[in-house]
C-alpha cells in the first residue's frame, strides 16, 4: 500500500524562551489514517501539536500540509487550510454558552441555524452531554463534558485533518468507547487524524500508525501492528507493556 | 468520620447533587465513580466548600462544617485537589508547596498572618516542602516556575499540594488524568502509603477501571446527581447499573 | 551681576491655564519692551526674564519661586496664573524677603488675609470684578439672582457682589458644582425663583473653567423675562456672548474699550507680531511689566526690596487700562473697570461688548481686608 | 432570547423617574429634567458606546478612549468652522447638512487615529489590564498634547447651529432642540449596535478571543484583524460622540477627553461591561440621576453616578447585564 | 548584618546593588552633593514618592490588586498635618495629632472600600476605587472651609524643621545649616526605616501569602488562607504606609492642595514607576522613583536645550517645545510599558 504523506514535519527545532525543547523532530502523518504520537510526561508531545498549528514556530526544519509549507504560517491560515485542533486545555470559551462555542467552530454558520443538522444529531447522539447543555454556559460543564465539547467543537464540519491532544483524560469509560467510535467513523469518511494519547488501550484500538516522542524527539514510528506486537520496545519506549 | 447528610444544590432548574447520605470512615478509601456530569466533582465542591449547598449538612468527626468557607474546611483538615489543574503558576515548584506547608501546619493560620518574621527563616517549612517534593518525584524541577511545568508534572504538583495540608480527608479528583502509564504509579503508590496510615479518609474520583479495582475498599456511584450504588468493590462494579451507564455495556477500555 | 536685574516670570506655561499664562507672558514682554523704549535696559541695568513653569501646581510653584529668589538670583518675581499656586507661594515672598508681583492670579486672600509687604498685585481682585459689576447692574427695581461655581472663587465672587448691590434685590444665590456640564437643573431652580418677581430680573453669572453655563438661555429664559449678565471674559469664551446681544456686565478688559497711548500701542505690537488683537491677560502681563519698570525707574536700579516696597506703595503707573495706583494698605493696584453691553457684529467671532460706562476706581468701594 | 428577557433592570429608569416626581413638586419641572436628563442619558450613551466595544467587549481598560472624544470634537469645529454659510443659516435642513459631514469627517480622523492607537499601543498588551492602563494613559497624553499642539492649547468655540439653538415646549416644560437631535443620533447608533452585536458572530469571536485567542485562531479566525476592526469601530463612535459632546458643550479644552473617562467608564460598569443595552440604561440612568440631585440637591450632584453605581454594584455585583450572559 | 535589615531579601544583581547603593548614598549627602534649593526639593520629593511607590507596590506587585485610591490615603496624609497645623498651631503634638487622625481615617476607609469592593470583580474594585478618588477629591475642594478648597492650606510646622530656623552660623561645606535641612534628615530617616520595615512585611509568611493570592486566588483559599482577610490587611496597610507619605510631603512643603496631594496624575505618575521600577520588587520603587522624579523635573531643561537645537526645523522644535514634555513624558510611558515590561529591576536580575 503506498499512502502519501498529508503532514510532515522533518528536523523541527522549537525554543520557548531560552528553552529548547524540540530537537529535530520528524513526523509523517499518512494520509486517511490515524497516527497516535505517545511519550512520557514532558516528552514534547503538546509543543510538537503547538508547533504544527503555528502557535509556537519552529526554529529550523519545515512543516508540510500536503503540498503546502506551513512551517512560518499564522495559526488561522493553517486552520484554514483545513485543520481542526483540540488543545491539552481543551480551549473551551467559559463565558459563552454551548451553543456559541459550536457556532465559532462551523465556521460556514453565519447563526446558529445555519449549522448543518445531520452533523449535529450525529454529535449529539455521541456525546449526549453536547444537547443536554446546549444553552448552558460552558465554563458549567463538568470536566468531561468540557472534553466532550471540545471534540464535538473539532468535528462540527468535516476537516482534512484532525489534531487531537489526549481526548480520553477525564472520560468515563462508556464515552471514551463514543469517542473511539466516532474517531473510527470520521477516519471512514477519509479524515486523518493525528492523535496524542496516555490511554493505552484507546491508541491500541485506533492506532494506524505509531509514534513514539522522548526528549523532544521522535525516538521510534512504524505501524501500530507491529508496536503492539513487541512487547520489548514498548518497554524500552514507554517503560511499560501495552 | 466525615459525613454528609441529604447533600444536594440546585444551578436553576438542574439538581446536580441530589440528597446524597454517606459517611466515610477513617483508614478507608472511598471509590467515587459515575458517568460524566454526574456530579462527582459537584459532591467534592459541596464538601470542601468551593459550593455552598442549597440543602443537607457536612459534618467532620462531629463538628458541623456547613457554614464555614473554604478556607476553614481546609484549616478544620479536608483536603482537597483538584481534577482541572489550578496552581500558582508564576511561583516556584518549591514555593508552591511551601504555601501550603505554611498553611496548615502547626496553628499556622496565625503564621500566615506573621506580618514581621522573615520568611525564609522558618526553616521547618523548607524542609517539609522538599521532603514532600521527593515523594512526587518533582525534586529535581523544584526551582522552576510552574507554569512551564508539563502538564504530567502538573498533576503530580497538584497532589504535592494536597500532601502538604496534612489533613483528615484527602480528596483526589482523577489525579492521574492525563498521566503517563509510566508517571501514574509514584501517585498511585503515594495512595497505597496513605492507606497503610490508617487513620486518613480517603476519597477518591477515578475513572480508570483497573485503577478503582485495585485501591479502593468501597465504591459509591453518582448517576445524574444520586447516589445510586454503594458497597464492595466487585460487588458495586458488577451490578447492572454501573455496567450500562458508566462502563457502556461490558465494552470496557480503560 | 550688577549690570542685570533678574526677573522671574513664574506661571502655567503648561497645564490647565496654559493658554492664559502664555498671554500673561506676551504681554509682559511687551510691556518690558514698551516701557524701556525698546531697550530692556533700565539705567544702564539690563532687564533679564527667567520663566519658569509651575503647571499649576502650587507646591511645584512653591519651590519654583524659591529656587528664583536662592539659585537663580532674581530681584523681584511676577505671576503665577492661578491663586492657588500664588496662595502657596506668599510665604515664600516672605521667607526671602524679596517681592511678588502677583498678576493675574485673582484670589481676595492674595491681598487680604493671606497677604505680606512683599506682595504687590497689578492684577484686578474678585472684589474687583463683582462689585465692577454690581455697579453696572445695579437699579432699583432689578431682581438679581446668581449663579456660580461651587467653590471659593464662586463664593468669594458672590458675596463681594451681594455686599455691594445697594438698590437692587437679591432673590436666590445658585451654587453648582465646578464641574458642571448639564446646567438644566440648575437653570429650572433659578426660573422657579425668579418667574414670579416683578420688574426686571437678572440671572448674574460668576464662571471660570470648561462648562458653558449661558446654555441655559436655550430654556428660553425670554419667556419669563429673564435676562442674563456676567463679567467680561477671553476672546473665545465670549463666542459663547454672541448668543447673548444686548447682554450687560463690567469687564476687566477688551482691546477695544479703553482708549490711551499705551493700549493703543500694545493693540498694534501685537497685531504685528500675531495678527490678533491682545487678549485679557496679555493686558494684564503689560500692566505688570509697566509697574516694575516704573519702580524700577524711580530707584534708580536700585533692587534693594524695602526700597523697592517704599517706592511702590502708593505709586501711579500708566498701563492699558489707564492710570493704576498700589494702594499704600493692602498693595492692590485700583484700577478702572468697564460696563459693558454686548453687541454681534458678525465680523468677530465673538460677542463684541461696546462701552456703556468706565467704572472708576473711585466708583467702587473695595474693601481693604488684610490685616495691617 | 426575547422570552426570557430580563426586564428588572429596563424597569430602573421609569422607577428613578417615578420616584423623582413627588420630590420636585411640579409636573412641568419635573418633565422638563426627565426629558432633560434622558436626552442627557442618549448623549452620554452615544459618547460611552465606544467603550461599550473596546472596554466591555475587547476587555482593553483604554484610559485613551477620552482622547478620541477629544479629538471629534476638535475636528468637528475645523469642519463647521469652515462652513460657516451652512451653520449660521436659520434653517434646519441647511444646518444639518453642516453637521453631518462634520460628524462623518470626526468619525473617519479618529478611526484612522484608532487603527495606529491599536497598533503601537494597545496591541501589545491585550489580556494585560495594568499596563493597558499605562500605555493608554501615556497614548492618552500624547494624543491631548498633539491636540494641543494642532489647535493650541487653550479653549475654542464650537458654537451650535442656529436651527438647533432654542426649545421646544410641551406646556411650560421646555426641551432643548439639540437634544431632541441627540435622541436620534443615540437611537441610531444603539440599533446598529445592537443589531451587529446581536445577530452576527462578531460578538461572540470578540468575547471568545479576549478569552483565549489561541483557541479562536486555531478556529481560523483571524482575530487581530477583527480586534483591529472594532477598535477602529469604538474609536470612530467615539469620535461621533465627541462632536455630539462637543456641539452640547459648546467649547472645546484639550482637557475635555480626560475629564468624561470617569463617567463613562462609570456608565460601562453599570451596563455590564460590554451590553449595550447595559450602557444604554447605564447612560439614561446617570443622566437623570444627575439632573434630579441636581435640581434637589445640587452639592451632591458630583457624587450621584458614583452613588448610583456603587448601588447597582450591590444589586448585582456584574452590572445589571452582564454579558457571560447575554 | 546587612542581610537581616534587607530581611534577606538581597539585591541579588551587582548592577542593582551599586545602584541601590548610589541612591542611598547620593540621598543621604544630597544637601552637600547637588547644591541649590530646586535639587534639595527634588531630592525630598524622591524620598516621598519611594515611600509612596513602594506602598502602592505592596498592594499592586505583591497581591495584584489594581487600586487608584492610593493618592486618596496619600492626601489623608497630608490634609491631616495640614488642617491640625492651620488649626492647632505649629506644635510638635499638632503634627503628631493631625498624622494620628489621618492614620485612623485612613484605616478606616481603608478597611470599608476593602471590605465591600474586594468581593466584586478586579476590574470593578479599580473602577470604584477610581470614582471614590475623584469624589474624595471634589469632597475636599468643597468643605473650603476645612481643607482650604482648591486653594490649598499653607501652615507652619515646628521651628526646628522650618526654614528660618539656623542651628549654626557658618555654613557647613557650603551649605547653611538651617531648618530646612533637619527636615530633610528627618524626612530621609523616615524613607528609610518605611522602606525597609514595608520590605520585612513583603517578606515575611505574610507577603508570601499575598504573593500567592495574587497568583491565585482560588487556591489559596483552598488551601486554607481566608484571602478577604490577607486582601484586606493588605490594603489596610498599603494605606497606612500611603497616609505617612502623605505627611511627609505635606511636612516637606508646609503647603498642601488637592493637586498636590489628591490629584489623578499622581496616581498615574505612581503606577508607572511601579512598572518602570519592576513591579513586585520593593526595590524597584527606589530606583523607579529616583529616575522618575528626576526626569520629570528636568526633562523641560532637557528640551529647551533640546529644541535650542532643532530651532532650524520648525516642526520639530514645535514638538521639543519645553511646553510639550508631557507628550515627551507620555512617549516614555509607552516606551517604558515596550521595553521593560518587567521593570528595571527585573530586567537586571534576569
Ligand atoms: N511555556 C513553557 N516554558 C518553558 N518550558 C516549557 C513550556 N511549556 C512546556 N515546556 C517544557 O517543554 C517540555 C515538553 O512539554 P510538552 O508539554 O510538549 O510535553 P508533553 O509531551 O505534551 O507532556 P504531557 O504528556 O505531560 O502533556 C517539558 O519539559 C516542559 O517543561
Ligand atoms: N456552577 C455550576 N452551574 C451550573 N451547573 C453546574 C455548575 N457546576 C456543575 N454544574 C453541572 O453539574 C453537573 C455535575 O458536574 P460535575 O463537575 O460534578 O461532574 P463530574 O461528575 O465531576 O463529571 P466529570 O467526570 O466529567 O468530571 C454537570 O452537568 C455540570 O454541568
Ligand atoms: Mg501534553
Ligand atoms: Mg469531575
Amino acid at each position: 500500500m503506498t499512502t502519501t504523506n498529508l503532514l510532515e514535519l522533518s528536523g523541527v527545532h522549537t525554543h520557548i524562551g531560552a528553552y529548547h525543547i524540540l530537537h529535530g523532530v520528524n513526523l509523517a502523518v499518512p494520509k486517511g489514517q490515524l497516527t497516535m504520537l505517545l511519550g512520557r510526561n514532558g516528552a514534547g508531545k503538546t509543543t510538537t501539536l503547538r508547533t504544527i498549528m503555528g502557535l509556537w514556530h519552529a526554529s529550523q526544519g519545515s512543516v508540510r500540509f500536503g503540498s503546502t509549507d506551513i512551517t512560518a504560517m499564522h495559526t488561522p491560515q493553517i486552520a484554514e487550510l483545513g485543520i481542526a485542533y483540540v488543545p491539552e486545555n481543551m480551549g473551551i470559551f467559559s463565558d459563552l454558552t454551548v451553543k456559541e462555542n459550536m457556532l465559532l467552530a462551523a465556521r460556514a454558520a453565519k447563526n446558529a441555524d445555519q449549522m448543518d443538522d445531520a452533523r449535529l444529531k450525529w454529535i449529539f447522539k455521541l456525546f449526549p452531554a453536547v444537547e443536554k447543555f446546549w444553552n448552558h454556559p460552558a465554563g458549567k460543564l463538568s470536566g468531561g463534558q468540557k472534553q466532550m465539547l471540545a471534540v464535538s467543537r473539532a468535528i462540527v464540519e468535516p476537516r482534512e485533518l484532525l489534531i487531537v491532544d489526549e481526548p480520553s483524560k477525564g472520560l468515563a469509560p462508556a464515552i471514551i468507547n463514543n469517542m473511539i467510535d466516532a474517531f473510527s467513523e470520521l477516519k471512514k469518511s477519509g479524515v486523518t487524524i493525528l492523535l496524542v494519547e496516555q490511554n493505552i488501550n484507546f491508541a491500541q484500538r485506533l492506532g494506524d500508525t505509531v509514534a513514539v516522542m522522548d526528549n523532544g524527539a521522535v525516538v521510534h514510528s512504524g505501524s501500530m501492528a507491529a508496536f503492539s506486537a513487541d512487547e520489548a520496545l514498548q518497554q524500552s519506549l514507554l517503560g511499560l507493556a501495552l | 468520620m466525615l459525613e454528609t447528610r441529604n447533600l444536594t444544590i440546585r444551578f436553576g432548574g438542574h439538581v446536580a447533587v441530589n440528597a446524597v447520605s454517606c459517611a466515610f470512615a477513617p483508614g478507608t478509601l472511598t471509590a467515587i465513580v459515575g458517568p460524566n456530569g454526574a456530579g462527582k466533582t459537584t459532591y467534592f465542591n459541596l464538601i470542601s466548600g468551593q459550593l455552598k449547598a442549597t440543602e443537607g449538612t457536612v459534618t467532620l468527626d462531629g463538628q458541623s462544617l456547613s457554614g464555614l468557607p473554604a478556607s476553614a474546611r481546609t484549616r478544620a483538615g479536608l483536603g482537597r485537589a483538584f481534577q482541572l489543574t489550578n496552581l500558582f503558576p508564576n511561583l516556584t515548584v518549591l514555593e508552591n508547596v511551601r504555601l501550603a506547608v505554611q498553611a496548615t501546619r502547626e496553628g499556622a493560620h496565625r503564621r500566615g498572618l506573621n506580618l514581621w518574621s522573615i520568611w525564609s527563616d522558618h526553616r521547618a517549612l523548607t524542609e517539609r516542602a522538599d521532603q514532600i517534593l521527593a515523594d512526587v518525584a518533582l525534586k529535581a524541577k523544584e526551582h522552576a516556575t510552574v507554569a512551564s511545568l508539563p502538564h504530567g508534572d502538573q498533576r503530580k504538583l497538584e497532589v504535592a499540594l494536597l500532601m502538604a495540608l496534612e489533613p483528615k480527608v484527602f480528596m483526589f479528583d482523577e489525579p492521574t488524568a492525563g498521566m503517563n502509564a509510566a508517571e501514574a504509579p509514584v501517585i498511585l503508590d503515594l495512595i497505597r502509603a496513605l492507606k497503610k496510615d490508617k487513620t486518613k479518609t480517603i476519597l477518591l474520583v477515578e475513572h480508570k477501571m483497573d485503577v478503582v479495582r485495585e485501591l479502593a475498599d468501597r465504591i459509591i456511584v453518582l448517576h445524574n446527581g444520586q447516589l445510586v450504588a454503594d458497597g464492595e468493590p466487585s460487588e458495586v462494579i458488577a451490578s447492572p447499573v454501573v455496567q450500562e451507564a458508566y462502563l457502556g455495556v461490558a465494552k470496557e477500555v480503560a | 551681576q550688577s549690570n542685570e536685574i533678574r526677573i522671574a516670570h513664574i506661571y502655567s506655561k503648561t497645564g490647565p491655564l496654559e493658554a492664559y499664562g502664555k498671554q500673561t507672558q506676551t504681554g509682559l514682554m511687551m510691556g518690558l519692551d514698551y516701557a524701556t523704549g525698546g531697550t530692556m535696559m533700565v539705567n544702564g541695568k539690563k532687564l533679564v526674564v527667567i520663566e519658569k513653569d509651575d503647571q499649576g501646581k502650587p507646591d511645584l510653584g512653591k519651590s519654583l519661586l524659591a529656587a528664583a529668589y536662592a539659585d537663580d538670583k532674581a530681584a523681584i518675581a511676577v505671576g503665577p496664573t492661578s491663586s492657588g499656586v500664588a496662595l502657596a507661594m506668599l510665604p515664600v515672598a516672605e521667607e526671602y524677603k524679596k517681592i511678588l508681583l502677583v498678576e493675574p492670579a485673582v484670589a481676595d486672600s492674595i491681598t487680604g488675609d493671606k497677604w505680606n509687604k512683599y506682595i504687590f498685585r497689578t492684577g484686578r481682585n474678585s472684589s474687583q470684578d463683582a462689585i465692577s459689576n454690581a455697579v453696572a447692574i445695579d437699579k432699583p427695581g432689578v431682581t438679581v439672582a446668581t449663579l456660580a461655581q461651587d467653590n471659593a472663587f464662586g463664593r468669594d465672587g458672590v458675596k463681594a457682589f451681594k455686599d455691594a448691590l445697594k438698590k437692587a434685590k437679591l432673590a436666590h444665590e445658585e451654587y453648582l458644582p465646578a464641574a458642571t456640564t448639564d446646567f438644566t437643573a440648575g437653570a429650572q431652580r433659578l426660573i422657579d425663583k425668579l418667574k414670579d418677581q416683578p420688574g426686571r430680573k437678572i440671572i448674574w453669572i460668576v464662571w471660570a473653567g470648561a462648562g458653558n453655563p449661558f446654555k441655559i438661555v436655550d430654556l428660553d429664559l425670554k419667556r419669563y423675562n429673564i435676562e442674563i449678565a456676567t463679567g467680561g471674559n477671553i476672546l473665545p469664551a465670549m463666542a459663547a456672548y454672541k448668543a447673548l446681544p444686548g447682554m450687560e456686565g463690567a469687564a476687566y478688559y477688551y482691546f477695544g474699550i479703553p482708549k490711551n497711548p499705551v493700549n493703543e500701542a500694545m493693540v498694534a505690537a501685537h497685531y504685528k507680531e500675531f495678527k490678533t488683537p491682545p487678549d485679557f491677560f496679555t493686558a494684564g502681563g503689560f500692566s505688570a511689566a509697566m509697574a516694575l519698570v516704573t519702580a524700577l525707574k524711580k530707584t534708580g536700579g536700585d533692587t534693594n526690596t524695602n526700597k523697592l516696597i517704599s517706592t511702590m506703595e502708593g505709586m501711579s503707573f500708566d498701563t492699558p487700562k489707564g492710570k493704576m495706583t498700589f494702594r499704600k494698605e493692602d498693595h492692590q493696584a485700583m484700577q478702572s473697570m468697564y460696563h459693558f453691553k454686548i453687541k454681534v457684529d458678525p465680523a468677530f467671532a465673538w460677542g463684541v461688548p461696546e462701552l456703556v460706562h468706565e467704572i472708576k476706581p473711585e466708583e467702587m468701594d473695595i474693601p481693604i481686608r488684610n490685616k495691617r | 432570547m426575547n422570552k426570557d428577557f430580563d426586564w428588572k433592570p429596563l424597569a430602573l429608569v421609569p422607577l428613578l423617574a417615578l420616584i423623582a416626581l413627588p420630590l420636585t413638586g411640579s409636573v412641568s419641572t419635573w418633565l422638563t429634567l426627565t426629558v432633560a436628563g434622558l436626552a442627557m442619558g442618549m448623549i452620554i450613551f452615544i459618547i460611552a458606546s465606544g467603550l461599550t466595544l473596546v472596554f466591555g467587549l475587547m476587555d482593553v481598560l483604554n484610559f485613551g478612549h477620552g482622547v478620541f472624544i477629544a479629538l471629534g470634537a476638535f475636528v468637528a469645529s475645523t469642519v463647521l468652522g469652515g462652513m460657516s454659510d451652512w451653520t449660521g443659516s436659520q434653517e434646519l435642513w441647511r444646518n444639518l447638512v453642516a453637521v453631518f459631514p462634520a460628524m462623518l469627517v470626526a468619525m473617519l480622523v479618529a478611526g484612522a487615529v484608532g487603527l495606529a492607537f491599536e497598533r503601537f499601543i494597545v496591541r501589545p498588551v491585550y489580556g494585560q489590564h495594568l499596563k493597558q492602563i499605562l500605555i493608554t494613559m501615556g497614548g492618552m497624553i500624547i494624543g491631548e498634547e498633539l491636540i494641543k499642539v494642532i489647535w493650541g492649547p487653550g479653549q475654542i468655540p464650537l458654537p451650535l447651529p442656529d436651527a438647533l439653538r432654542g426649545s421646544l415646549f410641551i406646556g411650560d416644560a421646555a426641551i432643548s432642540k439639540y437634544r431632541i437631535l441627540a435622541v436620534i443620533v443615540g437611537v441610531f447608533v444603539f440599533g446598529l449596535l445592537a443589531w451587529t452585536l446581536g445577530r452576527t458572530k462578531i460578538g461572540l469571536l470578540i468575547r471568545a478571543g479576549v478569552q483565549d485567542r489561541e483557541m479562536v485562531e486555531s478556529l481560523g479566525y483571524r482575530i487581530g484583524r477583527i480586534f483591529v476592526g472594532v477598535f477602529v469601530v469604538g474609536s470612530a463612535l467615539a469620535g461621533l460622540g465627541g462632536v455630539m459632546w462637543g456641539l452640547f458643550q459648546q467649547n472645546l479644552i484639550p482637557q475635555m477627553g480626560a475629564q468624561v473617562n470617569v463617567l463613562i467608564f462609570i456608565v460601562i460598569i453599570i451596563g455590564g461591561l460590554g451590553s449595550t443595552t447595559g450602557a444604554l440604561i447605564g447612560a439614561l440612568l446617570v443622566g437623570l440621576m444627575n439632573n434630579y440631585t441636581g435640581f434637589l440637591m445640587p452639592t451632591l450632584t458630583q457624587f450621584a453616578s458614583i452613588f448610583l453605581m456603587v448601588a447597582v454594584l450591590l444589586w448585582r455585583p456584574q452590572g445589571v447585564y452582564p454579558v457571560a450572559n447575554r | 548584618m546587612i542581610s537581616r535589615l534587607l530581611s534577606n531579601d538581597m539585591p541579588r544583581n551587582r548592577l542593582l546593588a551599586l545602584l541601590l547603593l548610589a541612591v542611598v548614598l547620593g540621598l543621604a549627602f544630597a544637601p552637600f552633593i547637588f547644591p541649590g534649593v530646586k535639587a534639595l526639593s527634588v531630592a525630598a520629593k524622591v524620598l516621598v514618592f519611594i515611600v509612596l511607590v513602594a506602598s502602592f507596590d505592596l498592594l499592586l506587585g505583591y497581591t495584584g490588586i489594581v487600586s487608584f485610591a492610593q493618592t486618596m490615603f496619600f492626601g489623608i496624609g497630608a490634609y491631616g498635618v495640614a488642617i491640625s497645623a492651620t488649626r492647632l498651631g505649629s506644635g510638635w503634638g499638632a503634627l503628631l495629632l493631625g498624622l494620628g487622625v489621618a492614620l485612623a481615617i485612613s484605616l478606616v476607609l481603608s478597611l470599608a472600600i476593602g471590605l465591600f469592593s474586594l468581593r466584586v470583580r478586579a476590574i470593578f474594585f479599580a473602577m470604584i476605587t477610581l470614582a471614590v478618588a475623584s469624589a474624595f477629591q471634589t469632597l475636599a475642594s468643597q468643605m473650603s472651609d476645612f481643607t482650604g478648597g482648591e486653594d490649598g492650606l499653607t501652615f507652619k510646622l515646628p521651628e526646628l524643621i522650618s526654614p528660618s530656623f539656623e542651628f549654626a552660623e557658618e555654613p557647613f561645606l557650603g551649605v547653611s545649616l538651617d531648618g530646612r535641612l533637619l527636615c530633610y534628615y528627618l524626612l530621609f530617616v523616615l524613607a528609610v526605616v518605611l522602606v525597609l520595615a514595608l520590605l520585612r512585611i513583603v517578606n515575611s509568611p505574610f507577603g508570601r501569602v499575598l504573593q500567592a493570592i495574587r497568583e491565585n486566588e482560588f487556591r489559596a483559599e483552598a488551601i486554607g488562607y481566608r484571602v478577604v482577610v490577607y486582601r484586606t490587611t493588605a490594603s489596610v496597610l498599603s494605606a497606612l504606609f500611603a497616609t505617612l507619605a502623605g505627611a511627609m510631603l505635606a511636612i516637606w512643603l508646609r503647603y498642601n492642595g488637592p493637586d498636590t496631594s489628591l490629584s489623578f496624575e499622581i496616581m498615574i505618575d505612581v503606577l508607572l514607576i511601579v512598572v518602570i521600577g519592576g513591579m513586585g520588587t520593593m526595590y524597584g520603587a527606589v530606583v523607579g522613583s529616583v529616575i522618575f522624579v528626576v526626569a520629570q523635573s528636568y526633562l523641560q531643561d532637557l528640551l529647551r536645550i533640546g529644541s535650542e537645537a532643532a530651532s532650524g526645523l520648525p516642526g520639530l522644535s514645535s514638538l521639543l517645545s519645553p511646553d510639550r514634555w508631557l507628550l515627551w513624558l507620555g512617549v516614555l510611558f509607552v516606551l517604558s510599558v515596550y521595553y521593560f515590561p518587567t521593570g528595571i529591576v527585573g530586567r537586571l536580575r534576569k
